[in-house]
């Protein structure tokens, strides 16, 4: 079955440089997540992985062949496309059985395995509706359909749940998993939603702007971003970046206060130079009244989001967002005291913005 | 054997006249394959027949002009039937003009159906009769009779106004004007002296005079609705050929009765002629016999008589009696044997007797633009100099 | 409800009415534009329907737009199966069979190649691919006049001349750049990703061509129809050059019929045998109609 | 590379081989052979005696042909743009979910499916002045009324304009009724959201999206015009005298009628690079920017 | 300025009935944000009250006025569409800018609006691409720049951030409320994004089959949902549900474990029938060791998010779903005692499923 290798790969059009020099490798059985902000190259890396783009320059291998020559249906792969690319005169059971067909699999097992994946994408009732006539959702499921019905050697998903609602994204994500987990298929998924990056992936690539920014595990990507960039795309609300400087082995803000170096830093090394502390909002706080190492801070906005509370602070002349379980007692425009967790948060270098 | 046979004479009393031809030769155990195209005067056809020789497959024999027969005879594709015209003695029953046309380097190469005469003026005789006038003989009876129809509402000439009607108009003026002689030689011997003469001045300018003697409806209309108009009336003549008679007889009048047939004006004596050919292109074996066949059938004078007599014009093959047709065709076999005493007998440049298709279709250009704008007869004459210089070249 | 509720209540009836009779003025609009263009076009069609029936002398009289006296359907009947053209005497009937004959395999044949070409161009692009259809285009404007006598050669040596199949290839060659313009330019406007997904499916060549694209494209495979048949059914001087004896087509037999030179006309029946040649194309226009369907691609991409 | 994997790779170009050859032999060898033909000094049948080129100085001093030019360029121009508005007109209309579509489809084809070798006499006949229209007007007491155009020199071309639009109308309603079928109904309801009259979503939204459809009926259009062949000599056999002669008349019966091969080779060879220069740089503009 | 209202609304397309007698009104200057399940009808209903689709019966009243028969255009809405819709032969300035065309602002205008709201979206760069050249999310910002580029009565967004990153999505989200409390426009929003219809709503209307579940504020719709339905719509993880009966004032489950009965409810008015307990994830905490009112869970499978933890336990032979904090300790396979906050839970009818 397919492992997966992008080796040196770029891409233009005219002189638009979409893709730069993109490398990565994955194993077999892997789920690899692609994220990154809108217009940075997903979709065109997976055209390409797929062989419906010819890259200009770097190789695709596919099981440790190079596949660039081949015809997609040669690459053995499924594929949910982001504009969903329904065939529009055929039925949404032919839409879905279409590859099926196309492989030469008999017309019984066909219908069977179309109802099985129909009832899974809970579109049984639509089968033999054309795609003019089914909602946003509907449509983005047969788009999924067509790829789940197959059992190929490497899928390839663009944000194939966008368009579906939070509980019936839940109970996909959850399918998907399954079928990984059964098929042990090689899955490229492209998503904007960060918790199914997280619950999905056994590998997460960031990228930006054609670039890989970083590529590891979903737990490397969340805790040990490679840079401000990773640290601020990934999260919701972003990871907040507080400018400081060390001094005394010791954190110092422009307007004075003082924070602890982060766990397992070397304070000598770093002494002098221009940082960010990274403090994801949920390592954040409230604490007692006077507690030990405790910040004051100024609440400005409150947002409640039904299970947290998005919290906006003032933290020494500094904007942070604070990640609150509701319920939590914080009012609009008072003053509170907070903690941080130094055993977690972070070090980058302002300039580069690269982590320490 | 089948011969094969292409040919425009396609509907009405032509179609039934070729008929008769291929009843004869079924007689004689030769079948008859119809390739017969219509339009443009022959042009479809010639186009076709043109295309089918270039392709190595000819047909057995075609219909086609005089000086046509001369052209396609020049490129070497016909075959000689002189064993059957000395069989059946062309010789001695062809006009000695129409024999020539029908020779190439002194063999046989076509034979003629018939002889048409172009320079006819058909006139309305309830309306001649009525208004106390006789059918003008010269250019100026014409315009004196004109005029008096116009003052009664009537038009005096109907004409079609298309290049090849009004070509045979200046015929008949170049004749009117200059006689047989001068005729031959501007149009027969392209004389350019003769071309450019003060004489064909004249006869443009007389044809530029008959514009006033026609409706404004004529540009573009066909030659049989010219005719109709004569035939109800609302015309008093037309200068046509023969085959208009082909309409009057189809309205239940009498030629020579009730339409009646002189000369055109100023061309009494003088025949404008054009006979019709089959060319027999090259061919073999049993081919061979049945295109001989053919060739004598159409030569024979019971066919000759009931063909001509639908058609219109008289028999090539004068062994022919004229008492079974019409007076008007009566007249015409005895101008034609006056004319051939008189050398008055001239190939009509409309129809392909007189030049070959391209200087027929230079002279036709001047007329049809003479004839449609106020180019003054000076300056037509000038470009029909230049026009046939240059496509004699 | 308040007086001014009400008063505002009745602005809004007279509004909606007033935007109503709006509406309706502009389908009154919509229409009386159709109709009228369809009188115009078919103002010369009446009147030649009009001297269909009428009687010759009627016709000579001049009055084009005057009812018949004595409507008779007569003509018709005459130049279906009776009129002479030349020797043979059985109307226009006898040469229909040879029309059926060209126009089938030559509207199939040059219409599936245009399809083939337009899908190609479009779909499975290539170096050069727009140079080629720039190629392929240009030589539509080719005059027929002048290719007449080298492709009279050319199927001399093909043997095929005189023949049908001759005839039939003469029609496929130049309706190719026709054809392979109307599939082209149809075929651009359909989304690439809907080809995408067909390759990722599984599907090759032809599966895409046949089960995915062809589908949707209903309404120019009828235009492609309508210009080839017609062209072709029309068609006289390739008819004419290329065929001989009893396999010309229809409208030789319609041109023999009417266009006689110094023979004498009956334009009843010309005018009779115009409408009736016309009849296998009217067929075709309204079969095709029903092609020209609306929404073919109705969410198939988003974007 | 494996050889069936080279034989896929030019399947594109292998399944465009009969056409392009048919397109070699048929279309761009006769080109040659014609202008091979040009240059010599055939008549009736080609003969290869190379004589420069002399036809084209013959065509060149020949007053029919640059009347034909010139009436090209106006029936051309005419007949191109009245055809494409009225047939884009009708195709408007009929697209607004009417009853009886079909009727009105059918009726604006039907004059494509007549032979103009017939309805040429119904339109000489109707403008005929002593038959038609203005015989007509006459009749109902406008004594005063003329319509002379068939019969005028000057005005004769402009009825063949009326003739030839008459019948190519239908055809090009229909190619932009198909490409009307294929605009994306979502993007007609975002230009209704964003306040487009009738008239704006037409010109700003649909004829845009119909450039394609455009380019066909331009395409055909110009086509059409060089060839009309039937459509004048039906109708006025290009008179009044010469007045009405276009290149495709001049050259058929230069080539046909008056056994002149080489002259009408000439003409024709003209004729395609006049079309070369109008058509190789609108291509260019059309395909250009549709690169990938 | 635009209040809206929809009387009795209804749809169907042939026998298929999509929506079913809807009301609705909201105020001017509300932000009215449509969720529910895919396929529901939101984008129908959006669409008739644009005057793109035709009722089948029922009335839109926008500013107190019928609008049934007005045109588009007319009741001066803009939209953004789930499909974007773009036009294809139009530069991106030009898709955004058309609406001003049509209206008649002058181009010098024209473009510094165009100019400013390509800022907003971050899409200054494409201005003059074709959309056929665009990513699935610049396509997705310029059907949005198309609306938010005018100033109507009433704006309707159909999943308008549905394919744009998180990072991305909380600037628009946060421009978008700015420009809703600068213009005061009132707002229709579908989204599937539970933290957008939370944050941006001031009413909340849940949709299910074509009919309205509830319709309410942000919190109503959080903390009381009106049925199961609702309850376990919003909010992912959904609310767990747990088969309870009343008996001697307190919830017995099935397995013997007896909870308190939530605050508020009157215990006798419930005695006997069969009812379902209403857990919120994050209303489910980790308890000290042997600390009162604490129930003994099994461990079935942690999911990290990144800030949370999503896990999975078995609570007396009923699978529910806790949210704790990321950093935990808790294993999978293991028991741990688990506290209930009582203050919060809900009681629904096992039957009807409405809340109590
Ligand atoms: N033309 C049609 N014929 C029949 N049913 C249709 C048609 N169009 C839409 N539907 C159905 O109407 C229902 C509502 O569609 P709508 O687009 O409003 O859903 P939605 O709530 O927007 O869903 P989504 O969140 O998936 O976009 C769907 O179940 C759909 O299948
Ligand atoms: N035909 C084209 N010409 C020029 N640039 C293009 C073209 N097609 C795509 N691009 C650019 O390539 C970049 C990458 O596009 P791609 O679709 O891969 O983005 P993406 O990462 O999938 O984004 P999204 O999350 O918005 O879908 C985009 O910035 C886009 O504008
Ligand atoms: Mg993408
Ligand atoms: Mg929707």
């Amino acid at each position: 079955m397919g492992n997966l290798a992008v080796q040196d790969l770029t891409k233009s059009y005219g002189s638009v440089h979409v893709l730069k020099h993109i490398n990565l490798a994955i194993d077999e059985g892997d789920f690899l997540v692609l994220v990154g902000p809108s217009g940075c190259g997903k979709s065109t890396l997976l055209s390409i992985i797929a062989g419906l783009e010819q890259q200009t320059s770097g190789s695709i291998l596919i099981s440790g062949k190079v596949v660039d020559t081949l015809e997609p249906k040669e690459r053995d792969i499924a594929m949910v496309f982001q504009s969903y690319a329904l065939y529009p005169a055929m039925t949404v059971a032919d839409n879905i059985g279409f590859a099926l067909e196309m492989s030469g699999v008999p017309k019984p097992e066909r219908l069977v395995r179309i109802q099985k994946v129909a009832e899974l994408l809970q579109i049984e009732h639509l089968l033999q509706r054309k795609p003019g006539q089914l909602s946003g959702g509907q449509r983005q499921r047969v788009a999924m359909g067509r790829a789940l019905v197959r059992e190929p050697k490497l899928f390839l998903f663009d944000e194939p749940l966008s368009n579906l609602d939070a509980k019936l994204r839940v109970e996909m994500r959850t399918e998907i998993k399954k079928l990984h987990t059964r098929l042990q298929t090689t899955i490229v998924y492209v998503t904007h939603d960060q918790i199914e990056a997280m619950t999905m992936a056994t590998r997460i690539a960031v990228m930006k702007d054609g670039l890989i920014q970083q590529f590891g595990t979903p737990s490397d990507i969340y805790d040990r971003p490679a840079n401000t960039f990773v640290a601020t795309f990934m999260g919701s609300p972003p990871m907040n970046l507080v400018p400081v400087t060390v001094e005394d082995g010791q954190l110092i803000m422009a307007s004075g206060e003082r924070l602890s170096i982060p766990v397992g830093v070397n304070a000598a090394a770093i002494t002098g130079g221009k940082l960010l502390l990274g403090l994801r909002p949920e390592w954040i706080a409230l604490a007692d009244q006077g507690a030990k190492d405790s910040f004051r801070m100024e609440i400005e906005v409150v947002e409640p989001t039904g299970p947290d509370l998005y919290v906006n602070l003032n933290f020494g002349g500094q904007a942070i967002i604070a990640r609150l379980p509701a319920g939590e007692s914080v009012k609009q425009g008072e003053y509170a005291q907070f903690l941080i967790d130094s055993s977690k948060t972070m070090l980058f270098d302002a300039d580069t913005g690269m982590a320490l | 054997e089948d011969v094969e046979v292409m040919h425009w004479w396609t509907s009405g009393g032509e179609a039934e006249a070729i008929s008769v031809l291929k009843k004869a030769l079924e007689g004689e155990g030769v079948g008859w394959k119809d390739a017969a195209v219509a339009g443009g005067g022959g042009a479809a056809a010639m186009t076709a027949l043109k295309a089918r020789v270039t392709s190595g497959n000819p047909p057995t024999a075609a219909q086609i002009g005089l000086m046509g027969l001369q052209e396609w005879a020049g490129e070497g594709l016909l075959g000689d039937l002189s064993a059957t015209a000395e069989k059946q003695s062309w010789v001695k029953d062809l006009p000695p003009a129409v024999m020539e046309g029908a020779k190439y380097e002194g063999k046989f190469v076509g034979v003629p159906f018939n002889i048409h005469r172009a320079n006819w003026l058909w006139s309305n005789a309830k309306i001649f009769a009525d208004n106390g006038l006789t059918p003008p003989t010269t250019w100026d009876e014409f315009f004196a009779v004109g005029d008096k129809l116009k003052g009664k509402g009537i038009i005096p000439l109907a004409l079609g106004g298309e290049p090849w009607q009004e070509t045979i108009l200046l015929e008949d003026t170049i004749t009117a004007v200059g006689g047989s002689d001068f005729y031959r030689k501007a149009f027969l011997e392209l004389d350019m002296g003769a071309l450019g003469s003060e004489q064909m001045v004249k006869a443009f300018e007389t044809l530029g005079k008959i514009r006033d003697y026609i409706d404004p409806g004529a540009p573009g209309r066909a030659w049989n609705d010219a005719t109709s108009m004569v035939l109800t009336g609302k015309a008093a003549m037309q200068l046509m050929g023969d085959w208009a008679k082909g309409e009057i007889v189809k309205a239940k009048l009498v030629p020579g009765k009730d339409i009646l047939c002189t000369p055109a004006p100023g061309t009494a004596g003088a025949y404008h002629f054009n006979v019709d050919y089959f060319m027999m292109f090259k061919a073999e074996g049993s081919h061979l016999d049945a295109q001989m066949k053919l060739a004598a059938a159409i030569m024979d004078p019971s066919f000759q008589e009931t063909f001509n007599m639908v058609k219109g014009s008289i028999p090539a093959n004068t062994a022919v009696k004229g008492d079974k047709f019409d007076v008007c065709a009566q007249q015409a076999m005895k101008d034609i044997q006056e004319s051939v005493a008189k050398n008055a007998l001239i190939g009509a440049l409309q129809g392909g007797a007189a030049q070959s298709a391209r200087i027929q279709g230079a002279v036709q250009d001047v007329v049809a633009n003479f004839f449609s704008s106020s180019q003054s007869a000076k300056d037509a004459v000038a470009a029909l100099v230049k026009a046939v210089a240059d496509a004699k070249s | 409800m308040t007086n001014a509720n009400v008063v505002t209540a009745n602005l809004d009836a007279r509004a909606t009415k007033s935007r109503q009779r709006q509406r309706i003025a502009n389908r009154v609009l919509v229409y009386a534009v159709l109709v009228f263009f369809a009188i115009l076009f078919l103002a010369p069609v009446y009147t030649m329907f009009l001297t269909a029936l009428k009687t010759m002398p009627e016709i000579q009289q001049g009055n084009l737009f005057a009812l018949p006296q004595n409507p008779s359907f007569q003509a018709f009947g005459h130049v279906w199966s009776e009129a002479c053209i030349s020797v043979r005497c059985t109307g226009l009937r006898g040469n229909v069979l040879n029309s059926f004959l060209m126009v089938i395999p030559a509207v199939l044949i040059s219409v599936s190649l245009g399809a083939l070409n337009g899908y190609v161009l479009t779909k499975w692009r290539f170096k050069y691919d727009n140079l080629i259809f720039g190629i392929i285009l240009f030589g539509s404007f080719i005059p027929f006049q002048i290719v007449l006598i080298p492709m009279a050669f050319t199927l001399g040596k093909l043997h095929l001349a005189g023949s049908i199949s001759g005839l039939v290839l003469v029609h496929v060659v130049y309706g190719l750049a026709f054809t392979t313009l109307f599939f082209r330019n149809y075929f651009v406007t359909v989304p690439d990703d809907i080809i995408k997904a067909a390759k990722v499916d599984g599907a090759g060549f032809w599966m895409t061509f046949y089960r995915i694209l062809l589908p949707i494209s209903w309404p120019i495979i009828m235009v492609a129809v309508i210009w080839q048949f017609t062209g072709i059914w029309n068609d006289f001087l390739f008819g004419v050059a290329f065929t001989g004896g009893e396999n010309q087509p229809l409208t030789v037999a319609l041109n023999n019929l009417v266009n006689t030179t110094t023979g004498t006309k009956a334009y009843n029946q010309d005018m009779a045998a115009a409408m009736i040649a016309a009849i296998p194309t009217l067929v075709v226009y309204v079969f095709a109609g029903k092609f020209f369907v609306r929404g073919l691609m109705a969410g198939s991409v988003k974007g | 590379m494996s050889i069936a994997k080279r034989l896929r790779g030019s399947l594109p170009l292998f399944v465009m081989a009969p056409s392009l050859t048919l397109i070699g032999v048929g279309v761009y060898g006769f080109i040659a052979t014609t202008f091979v033909l040009s240059l010599t000094s055939s008549r009736m049948f080609p003969k290869f005696d190379f004589v420069g080129f002399d036809q084209y100085v013959r065509l060149f001093s020949n007053d029919r042909w640059h009347i034909a030019v010139h009436n090209m360029v106006i029936f051309g121009g005419l007949y191109m743009v009245l055809g494409t508005l009225l047939g884009l007109l009708l195709a408007i209309f009929i697209d607004q979910r009417i009853r009886a579509e079909g009727f009105f489809r059918t009726v604006y084809l039907y004059p494509m499916a007549l032979s103009f070798v017939v309805t040429g006499v119904i339109w000489q006949w109707m403008l005929n002045p002593s038959l038609g229209i203005e015989k007509l007007l006459h009749d109902w007491g406008f004594v005063e009324a003329k319509f002379r155009w068939l019969v005028d020199p000057e005005w004769a071309i402009y009825t063949v304009v009326i003739a030839g639009v008459w019948q190519v109308t239908g055809f090009v309603m229909a190619i932009f009724l198909a490409g009307l079928r294929g605009v994306d109904t979502e993007i007609l309801k975002a230009a209704r959201v964003d306040g487009a009259s009738p008239w704006k979503t037409y010109t700003r939204i649909i004829i845009p999206a119909l450039r394609p459809a455009f380019m066909t009926v331009l395409v055909v259009e110009g086509n059409l015009a060089i060839k009309s062949y039937d459509l004048v000599i039906a109708l006025t056999k290009g008179g009044p005298g010469i007045s009405t002669e276009l290149p495709s008349t001049f050259m058929y019966s230069t080539t046909f009628n008056r056994n002149d091969l080489a002259l009408g080779a000439s003409s024709a060879v003209i004729m395609l690079m006049t079309v070369a220069a109008i058509v190789i740089p609108y291509l260019y503009m059309e395909l250009k920017d549709d690169k990938r």
